[in-house]
């Protein structure tokens, strides 16, 4: 079992312009990942240029494959779209600290927005029935994969910024209804989003004295520790987010 | 074949070690690396007191390199010694401990406290003095000298090893400067000053404005320092700058370097090192070399 | 919008120009560019007399740079001014001639008989001053200084630009020299002193052993120290080094520069300066940019 | 018309393991090659590394397409063999100055090593029927093409430096044969090969007084004379091989 191994390109599903299901062949050497957990790619096909490691978060695995839920953010990302089945790629991971399971008869809340989706899809698949998603993207046509979360049984709240479905605004709208409707009783939230959003979030469960974890992103280089690259200050103390986090605490804060 | 080299007193398996700050402090890459087989481990700088570094962002990627600021956020000088070093003593290997300070005196402090207890003291002169007003120690002559000499009066066991700025219009001068002061060995390139700006939002990329560029882009800017250190030098130099493979390693021993560093690569390959000593090895079995010290300064200029 | 920028006496369309030697005489390029349409044509750097450079090797491909030792090859100053000149003229766009010496008397010399002839006289001080034993004028202050001032004095309607190398450890300070001896503007940055080593061979890549290393990779570098120069020069600076696209431009700019010299991306784009002046077209109509110049030095610290 | 354009990889097809022919489909606005003269490939699916076009001898077009015959020298090389249908490249070209026509009544004698015959081929092609081909290789699995050579009806022979097919031997020795059998009378020779052979080439040329025209090669940056990258002492002057060459003629040397 080693964290550093190459895997086959066996699928890349676009799901629009921007948003592709990248599917790898999951080597048997390879181990398990848990919810939040990333995986470092080094992109394919290129020389030394983009030199970097990109991180993804891990979406979906199985005994046989790894599936991650990409946008395209720039050149790197452009590189991985324009792969194809076949290509080897290599893979450093799981790497990190990922969402704990909630303690006992706590109800997990996911709160995502945009890209949060990627990072929180296995916590909705394993925790899926008993749990509340509160979904928010910019228009409908980034609410992506309602089919596979509505598979896993999940009761899901949908919302985006400009109002092309369901109701117009952000997920901490979605939020304040579901403490208003008494949903947030006994809830531990999961976050994952844009800094923004996660700001106002923790905000929110700070004032409310709410457990959740939350879900960072910051640009890395070995993913391991070792180069102090990616640290974030975080209650007055530069964590690292591929070693501390990517998810953090919010009493951490 | 003969892999092993000397850096002062330091006797190396292979010429391979890893470069300050781009291998924490050895555990992190343990899993990927067999550290009983590195040449040498050089961990992350050192200051007396722990330091929390740079703001976010730190770093930033550039065409064949990356830009850094972390700011040489570290442990600190107790906690390597009673956390870290107990740790990688479980190794054969030897270690060097690389240090920085923000006045002359933290540099003696740290090299006295650390005499003995590593094979090796990296000082670190790129470094700003606080009392300068923020000139790095390594941009004059005299304060390049002046650090110099009060690390060499400090270091009586360990080997002494003063590490390079590329910022600089003759290194050469500057590494014959420190073999005068009495340094062991010289170590060369620094990461090589630099700046990105995001041009959505006119910010420099880094928080901290600027940072150092290191990778395969600095390589030959590397070599041509090494080179131009060698051919005046006689204590060795420990090479290093976008080395990611085997051939990169042995092109810095035929410049001039006895061992050499891997930094950015470990990033990209995290058993980067354990592949560029086994390049190293195959190249001295194919073309038949006994000793690998044989390379160093081998390029042939006629 | 207004392109338009000012370097010296030389008002430009726009801020972009040809870096010295990558743009042959004009001519060379005139099949895929747009002369009229250039801000200013920067040509291969000149000496009094024809030279025939270097032997061949040339060039090596670096990661993400290319290393350059063509040692000057021209036509020399009167082939230039009776035959490349002249088919230049045709075109609207401000003529700039390199120029480089041996000695002091040769950038004079060059100077004085091209005053008055090219909009511009830009000189190449990283060359070898071989009555010093072949230390580059750049390397010193002092021959800095007295390069500046031989040029100065032979300058008198043509705009004076000094060309720094990035071999020093404080190119501010160098390019403060220039603007305290009357240079009209700086460009930076020449190419960067690198070396390659074929280890199968273990012979230098390069017939010349070293050479300029230039491209992407360097470009990290140059923006840098055009940032440190801009924050203490009134003269312009023209940058350049590895300038491949419009955001690379106005990276240069917001770091302080108020023209832009595109070099190595000739080669690999040969409409590279059409594509780059559309580039900082776009970007200025997108972000709603008056006038160009607003830009220079407008990086965001805070 | 452009000297700069862009065309689409119709065909890769290998010839060995180190050796294989890339089809481009032809846009109209490509102008027309001459024998000799080449292109600057630039490499597709990289970032800025490797940075620098390749310079590759046009092997063979007509008005749908473009022929390049390819060894795999490093690592330019090798994404071009990886490159698959469909993708495009960028190309500048045709570039240099090539192969001039025999004069009246002279025969064309094409002296190829290794992979000179790429850039040969178009005389052959174009000059095949009276003309004398003189082929070597290092082995006979590199005596490449030998089906369309022999189609243009052109008088073949070969030899190989380990013997492995026909003669042992190298190009010069073919050529002396020649001489000893009265073929070369009244021959102009084109040469293209490495630079040993086409420096015995020389020596020969010269001592016997004879016209012939030498394929040079040198690495190059911009293929269009600005750079005075590719430039080697020829005849005492420093010319260069993308403008001036890459055929120079022997009475130059
Ligand atoms: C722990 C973690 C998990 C992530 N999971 C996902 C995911 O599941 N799906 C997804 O689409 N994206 C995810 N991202 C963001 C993704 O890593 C970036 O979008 C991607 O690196 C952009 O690369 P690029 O070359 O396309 O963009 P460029 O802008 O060209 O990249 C330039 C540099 O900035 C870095 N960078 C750019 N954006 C980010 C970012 N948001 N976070 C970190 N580094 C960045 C790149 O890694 C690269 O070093 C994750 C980021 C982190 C840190
Ligand atoms: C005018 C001309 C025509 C050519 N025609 C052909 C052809 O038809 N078929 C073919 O297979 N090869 C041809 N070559 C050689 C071909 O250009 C090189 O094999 C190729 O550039 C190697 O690139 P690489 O990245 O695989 O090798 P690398 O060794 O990785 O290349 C490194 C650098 O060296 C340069 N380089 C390496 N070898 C050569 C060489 N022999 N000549 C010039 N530059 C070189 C590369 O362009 C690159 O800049 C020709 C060369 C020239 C100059
Ligand atoms: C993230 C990072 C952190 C670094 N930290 C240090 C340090 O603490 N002390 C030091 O002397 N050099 C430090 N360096 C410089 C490297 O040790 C090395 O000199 C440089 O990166 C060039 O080598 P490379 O191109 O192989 O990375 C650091 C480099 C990087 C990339
Ligand atoms: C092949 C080549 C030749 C050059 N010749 C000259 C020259 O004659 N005079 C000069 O001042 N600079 C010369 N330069 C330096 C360039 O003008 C420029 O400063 C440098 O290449 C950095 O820009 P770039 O990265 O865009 O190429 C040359 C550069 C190259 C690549
Ligand atoms: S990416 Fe290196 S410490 Fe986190
Ligand atoms: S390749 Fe530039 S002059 Fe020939």
């Amino acid at each position: 079992m080693s964290r550093h191994f190459s895997a086959e390109i066996t699928d890349i599903r676009q799901l629009s312009r921007e948003h592709f299901i990248l599917t790898l062949h999951r080597p048997p050497s390879a181990p398990e990942p848990g919810p939040g957990q990333f995986f470092l790619i080094r992109l394919p096909r290129c020389g030394e240029d983009p030199l970097l490691r990109r991180p993804f978060s891990i979406f979906d695995w199985d005994e046989g494959k790894l599936r991650f839920f990409i946008r395209v953010a720039g050149k790197g990302t452009a590189i991985l779209a324009g792969s194809g089945p076949g290509e080897r790629i290599d893979l450093i991971g799981p790497l990190g600290r990922g969402y704990p399971e909630p303690s006992d008869g706590k109800r997990p809340v996911m709160v995502s927005g945009g890209m949060g989706i990627a990072s929180l899809f296995p916590m909705i698949r394993e925790q899926g029935k008993g749990g509340l998603l509160l979904y928010g993207a910019r228009t409908s046509d980034e609410l992506h994969l309602l089919d596979e979360i509505g598979a896993t049984g999940i009761e899901t709240e949908t919302i985006t910024d400009d109002g092309s479905s369901g109701r117009k605004g952000t997920v901490l709208d979605l939020l304040h209804d579901a403490v208003q409707s008494g949903k947030m009783e006994g809830a531990v939230v999961y976050g994952c989003g844009p800094w923004g959003m996660l700001h106002s979030l923790l905000g929110f469960l700070k004032e409310n004295r709410m457990e959740g974890y939350l879900s960072l992103e910051e640009r890395m280089a070995c993913g391991l520790g070792a180069c102090m690259g990616c640290a974030k200050e975080i209650g007055g103390r530069m964590l690292r987010v591929c070693l501390e986090g990517p998810v953090f605490s919010v009493s951490e804060f | 074949m003969d892999l092993s080299v000397r850096i002062g007193k330091i006797q190396m398996k292979n010429p391979v070690m890893t470069a300050s700050g781009t291998f924490g402090y050895g555990g992190e890459y343990s899993e990927f690396v067999d550290l009983d087989r590195l040449g040498a481990i050089v961990v992350k700088g050192l200051s007396l007191q722990a330091r929390e570094g740079n703001p976010s962002p730190r770093i930033w990627e550039t065409p064949c390199g990356m830009i850094n600021s972390i700011g040489l956020q570290n442990v600190g000088l107790d906690a390597f010694l009673k956390e870290k070093l107990p740790w990688l003593r479980r190794f054969q290997t030897p270690v060097i401990a690389n240090i920085l300070g923000s006045f002359p005196e933290e540099y003696s402090n740290l090299a006295r406290r650390l005499d003995g207890e590593v094979e090796g003291i990296e000082v670190n002169v790129s470094c700003p003095n606080v009392r300068k007003g923020g000139i790095l120690f390594s941009s004059t002559p005299e304060s390049l000298k002046e650090i110099v000499g009060r690390v060499r009066d400090s270091v009586k066991q360990s080997t002494l090893i003063i590490k390079l700025s590329p910022a600089t219009s003759d290194i050469g001068q500057d590494a014959l400067l420190c073999e005068k002061e009495g340094a062991d060995a010289v170590s060369m390139i620094n990461t090589i000053p630099a700046l990105a700006i995001d041009t959505e939002t006119r910010k420099p990329r880094l928080s901290n404005i600027t940072g150092g560029l290191s990778g395969p882009a600095v390589k030959p800017i590397a070599l041509k320092m090494v080179w131009d250190s060698y051919r005046r030098l006689r204590i060795p130099i420990i090479g290093m700058g976008g080395i990611t493979c085997g051939t990169d390693a042995i092109e810095f021993m035929l410049a001039g370097a006895t061992a050499v560093a891997v930094g950015t690569a470990n990033f990209i390959n995290p058993s980067a090192t354990m592949d560029i000593i086994s390049g190293i090895e195959a190249y001295a079995s194919e073309k038949g070399i006994r000793k690998i010290t044989e390379l160093t300064g081998g390029m042939q200029c006629s």
